[in-house]
């Protein structure tokens, strides 16, 4: 029989699982086309798994369930509770915007969303390596769907393919990375191939040929140079409300998977990871900030950012084991510093992409940096928040997204390494070139005259959400030692074991 | 006998590449060959006896000039098919147009290599036997999707698209069925599946067909009837080559030995599915009730008056049912077969657990 | 709730509490609560200088509360006699913008004087915080008003000042947040400023960290060759938006080499003086003479700040308390004036919309009452002695001829610079025959620009007349950090 | 000659190499690539069995078994999209997905 | 593992595959080979084929084929859950239940979208 603890380890997966397929019959019964009853039902649902998890995360606890197939630590509840209130805030900003274009015909919208977050707890919740890769799909696999949700358009059917094709190549990378780890250590347990690796008594080059492919698949997952070419046409050609949807929580779980892989798995081989990670954060540092420049459409650019801030996010995993010393602390400012940097982009990305979700109407999309001209006259209240977010994308404190950067280039230079030095130089030059096409935006907004004079509307729940949502940017931006010292908590906990 | 006989050929050369892998292969396909012409022999046999049943059914006689009382028409019919012209269509897929038939043909042959005969009595008596059954009737698909695409006719394309999706649909009722047969039997042996059969309550009492499968997964059984008639695309479910609408469907543009055979791997199918009915649910070999009489009878005469009798209703169903609409062909498959067979699933789930468990 | 944090968070509050419920149409009851809060915002400055403590270095009105655990980082406020006169200075200059932004400004007053409001609480942040995270914080918040300011209610070329303006401070801070971040590695894990300058280091190291803290310093000041941004900022800058930036923001770099470049890396800053000096010295002499051919009234005085502030670059690297003494006493001074003299800029651009020097002649026909102000004003930005102008460059000069006589001469010829373009400019703007239609229609100024004439005004002429009781606050500080400097940190 | 961990790995290499550059190199047909992306899939199947067969350690063979699923669920929607395409572009090359750029 | 016991698995299939083209090429040597074009066009009733035999299909053939494709991994999951399910016992029947009522689920929402209907 399978012991409590185990139900106790996935009991908000399962609440999710069970909601999930009661939405989906109960929408089957609904008439309304804005799905307000499955709207309804998701939100509390999702309420309530945040709930959960925030519940779980605070006790604090780690335990193993089914096997030690799967863990429950701070780290992951607390990375289960940000993405399923990312998703509920997605739902929140995409409704009208699906509803306009004839996305919510059926709830799959809902549901497939569901089970997208269901894919991303799975994956956060992983201690093996197959249950990270089939959360890893049935996310991937929700996020296909939801990009084709809109079947008549051409460009998201366009992305959806070119997503489909490169994700289902990554996952081919990742799975024949795993295969090659399963070779070398012998086991599928993640702890087992801790205990296997750094035992030494494994074939070192085999295990260095999957890291490569292991860290190839986490870096499409994460869409980092060189495996970034679907970010900038998925993002553009996916309907906004599925842009932020997979553009979001999913960096969230995608975290949690190259720390599960990675550091809970592979720290003894971090000398040959972090090599390949650092080059693909110079890489993509460099890509995507350059390219971001030349962007006219606001959503490529902001999934050029998104390589370039992933490229941040990549900079913290770097400094947790200098020259081959594995120092706890330094392991946990290190990762520490990578998942709050996560958590700020994730919030950040949420409140941009509300706006642009807010200003698209019916038949018209908004997504143009020339669509943002004079926003300030429009709405303030949106500019600002957009604004907000910018400023805080680009790194400028009293913004979250400055702590960010500061986390992550303190980790680098507590190395006391000159390269890693070299680096947090490089980086900080990088983000003032990011700063450039932030601002561009912001100019747009503030400083030029409006092409149309219609004042933005939006649904009361659409307006609270994201106006908290700006403030909490503004806000973490001024008290940050909370969500900080939560982060360095949870890494400590998720590591300690 | 046959002991004797392997070892002489083994002893044919003392070279090791014959002991270990000349003379294995040979004893094989010897093997084969002891199978297939009497199951070729069957199929040629069954079209006549198809023709001769109906023809009773509806007071006629059926053929009766070849040979006495018709027995040499199966004969002649091979011959003529095989002197008549091979048509290639112009527009036709060459490569792909010979590949069809003998998709077709291959799997409906191949899957008899784990049929038993007797007890351990199968050319592969392996454990995964009724995996690999499904396994390998599945590529008959393919000789139907190949043919119709291949013939590069909308007859031809739409008769294979009818014929694949009626194909695959029943298959997984029939799939079903395979899944509950294996949960009362434990194993995927065939032979296994046979022996459950012969222990119960009933069969200790001597009515030993009371303890075959067909009673209590009687709704199995009778899905799998329906839906190996359907597989088979028989009829009344043969709207994929319904002469008032597209003509002989997938093999529209056959003729000569192409289109032989294509009959050829349905008759071999409709063999192929009795004999598994026979043995997953009528007892295989097994003696229906336990007397001196019937149990001196050897096994394989009862396994093959079985298989004859299903067949035969084959026919029969054939003769007593107008066509079904293709529509509802569909609407059995899915939603009437599959509820049924997951409910009895569960059913028998539960009845494996409970103490009422017959299957011991 | 300590007086520097009330001097920081009621701008702030009032300023949110603006851009949060100010409308469009409310302009009257904006203004109000705009004054309202530059008022409160000033009056709490008040006290510090009753309870401020002379003769001793410490700092004063200390607060001091965790606030990012994890990073060991305090919300740690506090001044010493170096920091506290920009206190007062920046309330001051504050409501001197909200008074003089009073009508000039229609459209967006909310944002306008939110955005004000904002940058003065943050400006207060950075001179008051002994945190170095603190400070970088704030250091780095004012950009985003202020480019906000530059860029909506600017000139026609507002764009690329705004950009320039971010991106050329944003470059130098973000490379002093590297050196932020390894001095707290340095140290042990703290940000506290005081602690850093306690650090050891050794000489690479503090050459690299004195040159990131001049990337970020220099170019805020700015310093020669790092100036350009500043013309062109200026001219496209509201009248608010340059009299704020030329008074208080370049402080903040200049105040920056004070607190962090000079204690924390004293080796460095003494092998790189060489450096600084000369770089102050092109400033004040090469920029005066650029300043000199300037047809653009806001360009020329944007220029004679670059060189009024390499006075205050000069003075700080010579190491000797007159020198740093009358470095900061430029500073202050150089606040009032300038704001006085893009204030008065600012209400002849008003009336013409034209900052050319050529579009005006005469001026003192039509307007006398205002002449009489402005010729205060440019007497004050060429140093005349009595006026607030004087002091701080005198005691520089003089230093810097206690130091090296060459170095002394050449300052001084900045003051030659300085008359001529500021006298020079006096002459072709307000001096002669009425020059165009324009100029014979102006009217003289109103009572609201007359009130904030006469305030700076006063305080230039108190500051020229009795500067006393700014040096005398600094003496202590100044001496205590020039004794720390002396000090090598070399082991 | 007998068959070794080796020869597996290496067979298991050759179909995942070639089924990257089936991905790469394909600039006309999409369903090439769909089939491309089961191949990478099959390649990793080939490993994990060979590598459970050498380990003596079942787990391989039971991630082949989902792998499997994986891969079904994939192409099935693989290929909605494919026809989503279709219907929208009516053509499904490859080379034919440039309506994003930039 | 003793693979010699699929030795027959794989002789049978090519002999399967033999009885398929033996025939076809005794086909092509004994009988006649006169095409012409009107017997090698393809079959339309009488009529020249006036479009591409490639054309559009319903969608629902398609529809069918993946919900194959899904049932049928199904029931590949279930067969060794089956073979063993005495072993595995409750805990096992319950997993497949679990299984079994996701899938349920799924076929529900097909029924109600109308992925099964042909009318």
């Amino acid at each position: 029989m399978i012991d409590n603890i185990s139900w106790l380890a996935v009991y908000p997966e399962i609440v999710l699982l069970v909601m999930a397929c009661v939405i989906t019959l109960v929408d089957l019964g609904m008439r309304n086309h804005r799905r307000t009853g499955t709207y309804v039902l998701t939100l509390l649902t999702l309420a309530v798994v945040a709930g959960l998890q925030a519940m779980y995360a605070r006790n604090g606890s780690t335990f193993y369930g089914f096997g030690n197939m799967v863990v429950s630590d701070a780290m992951g509840n607390w990375l289960k509770c940000f993405a399923t209130i990312a998703v509920m805030v997605t739902l929140v900003y995409g409704r009208s915007y699906a509803a306009d274009r004839n996305m919510l015909r059926g709830g799959e919208l809902f549901t497939l969303s569901m089970f997208a977050l269901l894919g991303m707890f799975i994956m956060i919740s992983g201690n093996h390596l197959l249950v990270i890769y089939l959360g890893l799909e049935l996310l991937t696999l929700s996020s296909y769907a939801l990009v084709a949700l809109r079947r008549d358009d051409v460009r998201a059917t366009e992305a959806a393919m070119k997503y489909f094709v490169l994700g289902a190549m990554a996952s081919g990378f990742l799975l024949y990375g795993l295969s090659m780890l399963y070779g070398a250590t012998g086991s599928l347990d993640i702890g087992q191939v801790f205990k296997a690796v750094i035992s030494g008594q494994v074939r070192h080059q085999v295990l260095v040929f999957g890291l490569v492919f292991l860290v190839s698949g986490l870096a499409f997952k994460l869409g980092v140079v060189p495996f970034h070419l679907w970010i900038p046409d998925v993002y553009h050609g996916a309907p906004t409300a599925i842009t932020l949807m997979i553009g979001a929580a999913p960096k969230l779980a995608a975290f949690a998977i190259t720390i599960r892989l990675l550091v809970d798995g592979l720290l003894p081989m971090a000398i040959d990871w972090q090599q390949m990670l650092a080059i693909m954060a110079i890489a993509s540092l460099l890509l995507g900030n350059l390219a971001a420049i030349a962007q006219t459409n606001l959503k490529r650019m902001l999934a050029y950012s998104t390589i370039a801030q992933m490229g941040f996010v990549l900079l913290g995993l770097l400094s947790g084991v200098v020259n081959g010393q594995v120092d706890a602390i330094a392991v946990q400012t290190a990762y520490s510093s990578a998942m709050f940097y996560v958590v700020t982009y994730v919030l950040t990305t949420l409140a941009s992409f509300g706006v642009i979700l807010l200003l698209a109407r019916e038949g018209f999309e908004s997504e143009e940096i020339s669509d943002f001209a004079g926003l300030n006259q429009r709405s303030p209240l949106y500019a600002a928040v957009m604004a907000i977010c910018l400023f805080s994308l680009a790194g400028i404190p009293p913004l979250v997204g400055f702590y960010a950067k500061l986390a992550v280039l303190q980790a680098l230079i507590a190395s006391g390494q000159a390269s890693y030095i070299a680096l947090a130089v490089f980086a900080v030059i990088m983000s003032l070139i990011g700063a450039f096409y932030y601002l561009r935006v912001i100019k747009v907004m503030y400083f030029d005259a409006p092409l149309t004079a219609t004042s933005v509307s939006a649904g009361a729940d659409v307006r609270v959400v994201l106006t908290l949502n700006g403030a909490l940017v503004l806000l973490l931006g001024l008290l940050p030692g909370g969500l900080m010292a939560l982060c360095s908590d949870a890494v400590l906990r998720a590591l300690v074991t | 006998m046959i002991d004797a006989l392997y070892n002489a050929g083994l002893g044919l050369s003392g070279q090791a590449w014959w002991t270990h892998a000349g003379w294995p292969v040979v004893w094989t396909l010897l093997k084969i060959v002891a199978v297939l012409i009497p199951l070729l022999l069957a199929v040629a046999y069954l079209t006549l006896w198809e023709r001769k049943l109906l023809g009773f059914m509806q007071v006629r006689y059926g053929p009766n000039r070849v040979g006495p009382m018709g027995l040499l028409q199966p004969i002649a019919d091979a011959l003529k098919l095989l002197t008549k012209e091979i048509i290639q269509p112009a527009a036709a897929d060459k490569g792909l147009f010979v590949l069809g038939p003998v998709m077709a043909i291959m799997p409906a042959l191949a899957a008899w290599v784990v049929i038993p005969f007797g007890p351990h009595v199968a050319l592969a008596d392996v454990n995964a036997g009724l995996l690999l059954m499904m396994a390998i009737t599945s590529i008959e698909v393919y000789g139907v999707i190949i043919a119709g695409w291949s013939s590069n006719s909308k007859y031809a394309f739409l008769g294979a698209l009818r014929a694949s999706a009626q194909m695959v649909s029943y298959e997984i009722a029939m799939g079903f069925c395979f899944l509950v047969v294996i949960m009362v039997s434990g194993s995927m042996n065939l032979t296994d599946i046979v022996m459950v059969q012969s222990r119960g309550m009933a069969a200790d009492m001597g009515l030993a067909f009371l303890s075959w499968n067909w009673l209590p997964l009687l709704p199995m059984f009778m899905v799998y009837l329906i839906s190996g008639v359907a597989e088979t695309n028989r009829h009344p479910f043969d709207v994929v080559e319904g002469e008032a609408e597209i003509v002989a469907g997938h093999m529209v543009e056959y003729s000569g030995m192409g289109f032989a055979i294509f009959f050829l791997a349905e008759y071999a199918s409709m063999w192929l599915v009795s004999i598994l009915a026979v043995l997953m649910f009528l007892g295989g070999w097994l003696s229906p009730i336990n007397t001196e009489f019937f149990s001196a009878i050897p096994g394989w005469i009862w396994l093959g008056f079985k298989t004859f009798v299903i067949v035969s209703m084959f026919i029969w169903i054939r003769a007593t049912f107008p066509r079904f609409r293709y529509d509802q062909i569909m609407r059995l498959g899915w939603k009437i077969f599959i509820p049924v067979t997951l409910v009895w699933l569960l059913v028998v789930g539960v009845w494996l657990l409970s103490p009422w468990n017959i299957w011991k | 709730m300590g007086l520097l944090s009330l001097a920081i968070w009621i701008p702030i509050g009032f300023g949110a509490l603006l851009l949060t419920l100010g409308r469009e149409g409310q302009v009257v009851a904006v203004r109000w609560l705009a004054l309202l809060g530059a008022f409160l915002g000033l009056l709490v400055t008040l006290p510090l200088y009753e309870g401020f403590k002379l003769g001793t270095a410490a700092m004063q009105f200390v607060e001091k509360t965790i606030w990012i655990e994890s990073f060991n980082v305090y919300y740690h406020l506090g001044i010493d006699g170096i920091s506290f006169w920009f206190v007062p200075l920046t309330a001051f200059i504050t409501l001197i913008v909200v008074i003089a932004s009073w009508e000039s400004v229609t459209e967006r007053v909310n944002q306008y004087m939110g955005a004000f409001l904002i940058l003065s609480g943050l400006m207060i942040g950075v001179f008051s915080a002994l945190d170095g995270m603190l400070f970088y914080v704030f250091f780095e918040a004012t950009l985003i008003p202020m480019y906000l300011i530059i860029g909506i209610w600017g000139g026609p070329n507002k764009i690329y000042a705004a950009f320039k303006f971010f991106l050329y401070t944003l470059l130098g801070s973000l490379l002093m947040l590297v050196a932020l971040i390894y001095l707290y590695n340095q140290s042990g894990g703290s940000f506290d400023i005081a602690t850093w300058h306690k650090v050891p280091l050794g000489a690479t190291a503090q050459t690299l960290l004195f040159f990131a803290f001049f990337a970020a310093f220099a170019v805020k000041v700015p310093m020669w060759p790092v100036h350009t941004w500043l013309p062109d900022v200026h001219v496209e800058a509201p009248t608010g938006g340059s009299a704020v930036l030329a008074a208080i923001m370049l402080k903040l770099g200049a105040y920056g080499f004070l607190r962090f470049s000079l204690p924390i890396t004293p080796d460095a800053a003494h092998e790189w003086a060489w450096l600084m000096i000369a770089l102050s010295l092109i400033a004040v002499v090469y920029v005066g003479l650029v300043a000199l051919v300037q047809t653009d009234m806001k360009k020329l005085v944007a220029y004679s700040s670059v060189a009024h502030m390499g006075f205050v670059t000069l003075g700080f690297f010579l190491f000797n308390e007159l020198g740093v003494s009358g470095g900061l006493v430029q500073m202050i001074a150089h606040g009032f004036v300038s704001a006085a003299m893009f204030l008065a800029i600012g209400v002849l651009y008003d009336r013409v919309h034209s900052r050319e020097i050529a579009a005006y002649g005469g001026v003192i026909n039509t307007m006398p009452r205002f002449a009489a102000f402005a010729l205060l004003f440019f007497m004050a930005n060429c140093g005349l002695p009595g006026t607030a102008g004087f002091v701080g460059e005198w005691m520089v000069i003089l230093a810097a001829v206690q130091s090296n006589f060459w170095i002394g001469l050449t300052a001084a010829t900045a003051l030659i610079l300085g008359a001529a373009y500021t006298l020079w400019m006096f002459k072709r703007v307000y001096l002669g025959p009425i020059a165009n239609e324009n100029v014979r229609s102006l009217s003289d100024i109103g009572s609201r620009e007359f009130l904030i004439l006469t305030l700076l005004a006063l305080a230039v002429l108190a500051m020229g007349i009795y500067p006393r009781p700014f040096t005398d606050v600094m003496n202590s500080s100044v001496a205590e950090l020039l004794r720390h400097v002396a000090l090598s940190k070399l082991n | 000659m007998t068959l070794t961990l080796g020869h597996y790995l290496s067979l298991g290499a050759m179909l995942f190499a070639l089924s990257a550059i089936g991905i790469f190199l394909n600039r006309k047909n999409l369903i090439v690539l769909l089939m491309a992306i089961e191949l990478m899939l099959l390649a990793v199947n080939t490993n994990f069995v060979a590598f459970s067969h050498y380990l003596g350690d079942m787990h391989g063979q039971v991630f082949v078994f989902f792998v499997l699923t994986v891969a079904a669920a994939e192409s099935a929607i693989g290929l909605a999209i494919l026809v989503l395409l279709f219907r929208n572009k009516a053509n499904i090359d490859a080379e034919e997905l440039n309506t994003l750029k930039g | 593992m003793n693979l010699d016991q699929y030795l027959p698995v794989l002789l049978f299939i090519l002999v399967g595959i033999a009885i398929g083209v033996v025939p076809l090429v005794l086909g092509y040597v004994l009988g006649p080979n006169r095409p012409d074009p009107a017997k090698n066009s393809a079959y339309e009733c009488g009529f020249e084929a006036f479009e591409d035999a490639r054309m559009k299909f319903d969608v629902r053939y398609y529809l069918v084929a993946i919900l194959f494709i899904l049932f049928d991994l199904e029931v590949a999951f279930l067969f060794p859950w089956a073979v063993v399910m005495r072993e595995v016992g409750l805990t096992g029947f319950i997993a497949a239940v679990i299984f079994l009522a996701i899938l349920v689920v799924g076929f529900v929402y097909e029924w109600k979208k109308g992925a099964l209907d042909w009318e």
